[in-house]
């Protein structure tokens, strides 16, 4: 090796990869399979090859009282499917969706989490640990890949949702 | 087009390192860090000679082709021709009516699915495709097979990521219609034995296809001394523009086989009651050609064979060794593809580090490399990963960049905490 | 990126003479005069901006796009998606997901033919064209015909080259499966009535293919408002680059048909047992796209927008009417295509001399015209010539271009000595 | 009209646009159909659209006996046939094919004409007027059309034969 590597910008890395986003990858909560679903969805990112199923459990009150996810991704849409499920169980559909919309927008840059707390009573709480991907454009597909599977459970729709 | 090389290594013959400099995009920082493109199989970068072959065409020369007598048509005819012939000497093929321009090598494997297999096929003729192939050589014989009822057998690989050719030898007896086969491997760097391949389907009177993306960038190629019957590439993957590629083809199959697409220039007469086709390749060029893009891939191959094919090949291989030695001593690593006979690109994982996060993390330190599964799902399949990460080759790269690769990783492994 | 215009002339929205400059194909001499080109209809020319567009996307920021995390993979793919935003908005389509990359009007038209007619037609269905067409909107009819049997049904058009809505009326009604014709014909300069005949269509359920090919370059285009459910169009025509067009088409279409070539990109999963294909529009983009080619016809579209198609149409249509005047008063002409809604264009004889002779005469003095049938051949045995010469505007042409036009066939009634 | 024509380069046109070649243009030789033909093909050039039909009357004696053809071109593609038809009646097919050679040489430049007289004893004669096309390279397939449908017609060739 003929040159050192500055650690400049190492800082940005390090917040992407935050210990919380490399636990949660390295033992994601809710993997596996769910024996009583009755809402599934399939993710795919053609981007890399990232890949993930998702089962919801959705009361008569339209609650959610359980959720999983299998598959294999990347360490970004791992803690992030790890992560959401975590988070929404217990939510309503409605406030899922809600909560998918605030996280999308906060890792895509449109939203700040700041704006969101003010504007929408939304707390992202732990999830605001996948703000790191905003330096990252390329990999906000892998952060937002879970919850764009969410949506098309919820909403019962028959192809895989895509991040394309 | 290409500078005189200056000879400071050992071997002067593989050293390429003067023809950096004839590269603009490589001159630049990503991330505060000199850029290192490992990602020519994806798309190879173009030398400033292409870039101003372009620029000027459209400066001075454009008009577009064939049809008209005006000074600018014709010179517009000219260079798209020369561009032809340019690229017929660089594959060595018969004449220059065996060459067809198209938009790419997908394109040109779709033109001989649907051109030359579809209108024979019946339901069970088997197509002969291989594991390792990139979906461009896989997706449109399914396409094929949804429309014809044939199906599609697969010679299986090993381990090292090369051909079964005990079973290769049973199932090109098996009555097979074609047999699609790509020359080097895009995901594993496997260099198919095309030769013996294309020696056997001969025997069994199996026309071939080789889908050459891989190996027209890498290494002389004689679509004469190969004696397939069809041959794929990109303009792109070998120092072209974007949107245009070739599809050799022998004479006697092209006389054949019905246009592919239809439009103005590819027919001399049109009558609604019926239309004459035009003369080889123009057949099969249906429309306004990619001129630029035509002229473009000439300025290419003029670059690659003013360095000289071999000498690129030379370098690359030596390039390669040295690429394979410094990542086997990566603690963590596993190299995908480790067949004998190998050309330009090494795939690999490290620790459980999933490929996207390694890519992240190296394109953080100005190392550009593909992860994924680079159009080869079934690879990918076979070796039970989700994707790889793949370091490529072209003759602009050298030992630095292989070091500053290697370094990269050290990174990763200290992000991942390993 | 155009220059900001000086206001000379009395009306100052239609003066485009300071964008002239901006096409440096132009200032040169041809044959020891001032080039003076109206050949746009057979291809446009590019102002320095899109020429600079695709060499800075060279320079700085080349990489395959959709399948790399690196930074030049993600700068390539923002680029190529920005280009399809742009196109998308300049032709007001309800939706990115509508705006597929072709390689030009001819491979658009032929997707439709194949991807959305084929599979569900039968022996004896009809597929309604006009008389007009360019063989891009013909043959690719012709060869469906051959695979399913299906009939061609042709509207035919009177002496000034309008079409036979009499007739059309008819024909609409006779149970046909798709109508595509011309929006704009190439060799008469007709534009037809586009809304009345996609509303006509519509009453009957017939779907409409309409082939914009010279449309787009010379008016503004609103596939909103037309509805119609196909639009098929050229970059090189639009000042853009060659090897690259696109297909407008109705989402819920798209949806249905199946993809038209296999390969890379446009697929989710590959197994050799089936295969997932990815979303709208990627279906229909096998293989490496025509990246630099999108990216220049990104900043066409962007170059043409910021002069404002309303002004550059108000331009052309005042020129056109210079022009036919000044040709009307050349003894032994004959105008082919009086039509009353005229762009762009008009076609002519001289006396009896061969339109290839008058071609060869004018450029000689500098003057680039088209000579021949302008594949359209059905429109030259519709008016019994063998060809016409054709002189077509674009943006950047002015009075003096017509007057030296006019000028030049002077020369040529000299030369053949009448 | 706001600049006047230069004449600086009006020779060149006058060379392409010789007398003979005109009054060969507006009065044909041989133009028509032969009763009594042996050999025939076509000849098709897409460039312009130019197409002719040649006939020949090749009797036992492998002479050309008669010609002729029909079709419709530019000035140069039918003065070249006009003169054509004139020039090979009487000759052997061998003959015309070398005189065919010839002259596809001359007006592509790839053979001066002072260079055949001596070679190969071909005298082009009248059919000299047809090397002014040499500076109108666009020009040349108008110029050969008819003798490379000669070649056809001569080698019994099915397909018309193309200039491309
Ligand atoms: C009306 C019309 N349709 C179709 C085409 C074909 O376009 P392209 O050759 O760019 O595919 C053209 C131009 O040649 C045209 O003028
Ligand atoms: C082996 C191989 N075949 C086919 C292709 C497809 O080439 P393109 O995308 O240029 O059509 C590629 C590259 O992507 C390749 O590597």
């Amino acid at each position: 090796m003929n040159r050192a590597m500055s650690d400049l910008s190492t800082g940005e890395l390090r917040d992407l990869y935050r210990e919380l986003i490399l636990d949660h990858a390295r033992s994601p909560r809710h993997f596996g399979k769910l024996p009583a679903l009755t809402h599934s969805a399939e993710g795919l990112n053609p981007l890399c090859g990232d890949k993930l199923k998702l089962y919801l459990q959705i009361d008569d009150d339209d609650r959610i009282s359980d959720a999983a996810f299998e598959g294999s991704g990347c360490a970004i849409s791992v803690a992030s499917a790890s992560l959401m499920t975590d988070a929404i169980i217990g939510m309503r559909t409605g406030e899922a969706l809600d909560f998918a919309k605030a996280l999308i927008g906060a890792v895509t840059g449109r939203i700040s989490s700041e704006d969101l707390g003010e504007d929408s009573q939304i707390e992202l709480g732990k999830l605001q640990a996948l703000q790191g991907v905003r330096e990252f454009p390329s990999r906000v597909k892998c952060a937002t890949l879970a919850w764009h599977a969410m949506n098309s459970a919820i909403r019962q729709e028959q192809r895989p949702a895509s991040t394309e | 087009m290409s500078k005189p090389l200056q000879t400071v290594k050992s071997d002067p013959h593989v050293d390429l390192s003067a023809c950096r400099t004839d590269f603009p995009v490589l001159a630049q920082e990503i991330n505060g860090e000199p850029l290192v493109y490992l990602d020519s199989a994806a798309s190879a970068q173009q030398p400033e000679s292409v870039i101003d072959a372009v620029a000027e065409y459209h400066r001075h020369n454009h008009a577009n082709v064939h049809r008209g007598v005006h000074t600018l048509s014709h010179r517009a005819t000219e260079a798209y021709e020369a561009a032809r012939d340019a690229i017929a000497g660089f594959i060595n093929a018969r004449s220059r009516r065996e060459v067809v321009f198209t938009s790419g090598t997908t394109e040109s494997i779709n033109l001989v699915a649907q051109s030359f297999c579809r209108p024979g096929l019946k339901r069970g003729d088997r197509i002969l495709l291989s594991q390792l192939e990139h979906h461009s050589n896989i997706v449109p014989w399914q396409l094929l097979c949804e429309q014809t009822g044939a199906e599609l057998l697969v010679v299986p690989i090993d381990e090292r990521g090369e051909l079964d050719l005990v079973t290769f030898n049973r199932q090109i007896e098996s009555g097979v219609k074609i047999l699609a086969i790509a020359h080097v491997s895009n995901a594993l760097g496997t260099v198919l034995p095309a030769q013996e391949l294309i020696r056997r389907a001969q025997q069994h009177g199996v026309p071939v296809l080789l889908d050459g993306a891989q190996a027209v960038p890498h290494m002389p190629v004689d679509v004469q001394a190969l004696d397939c019957d069809f041959y794929a590439f990109s303009g792109h993957k070998m120092c072209g523009p974007t949107g245009i590629g070739i599809l050799y083809a022998r004479e006697q199959h092209l006389e054949r086989m019905p246009p592919y697409q239809g439009g103005g220039d590819m027919i001399l007469e049109v009558r609604f009651e019926g239309t004459t086709y035009n003369d080889l390749p123009y057949k099969f060029e249906a429309g306004t050609p990619n001129i630029s893009g035509a002229i473009g891939l000439g300025a290419a191959v003029r670059y690659l064979t003013g360095i000289g094919m071999e000498r690129i090949a030379a370098h690359e291989s030596e390039l390669l060794r040295y690429m394979t030695e410094r990542l086997s001593e990566v603690p963590g690593i596993r190299l995908i593809g480790t067949a004998r006979q190998k050309a330009s690109l090494q795939s690999f994982l490290l620790d459980d580090i999933h490929p996207h996060d390694l890519g992240t993390i190296v394109d953080h330190q100005g190392v550009a490399i593909r992860t994924g599964h680079h159009c080869a799902m079934p690879v990918m399949d076979f070796f039970g990963v989700p994707g790889t990460a793949r370091a490529s080759l072209a003759l602009y790269n050298n030992r630095d960049d292989v070091d500053r690769l290697v370094a990269s990783l050290t990174k990763a492994k200290e992000i991942f905490g390993r």
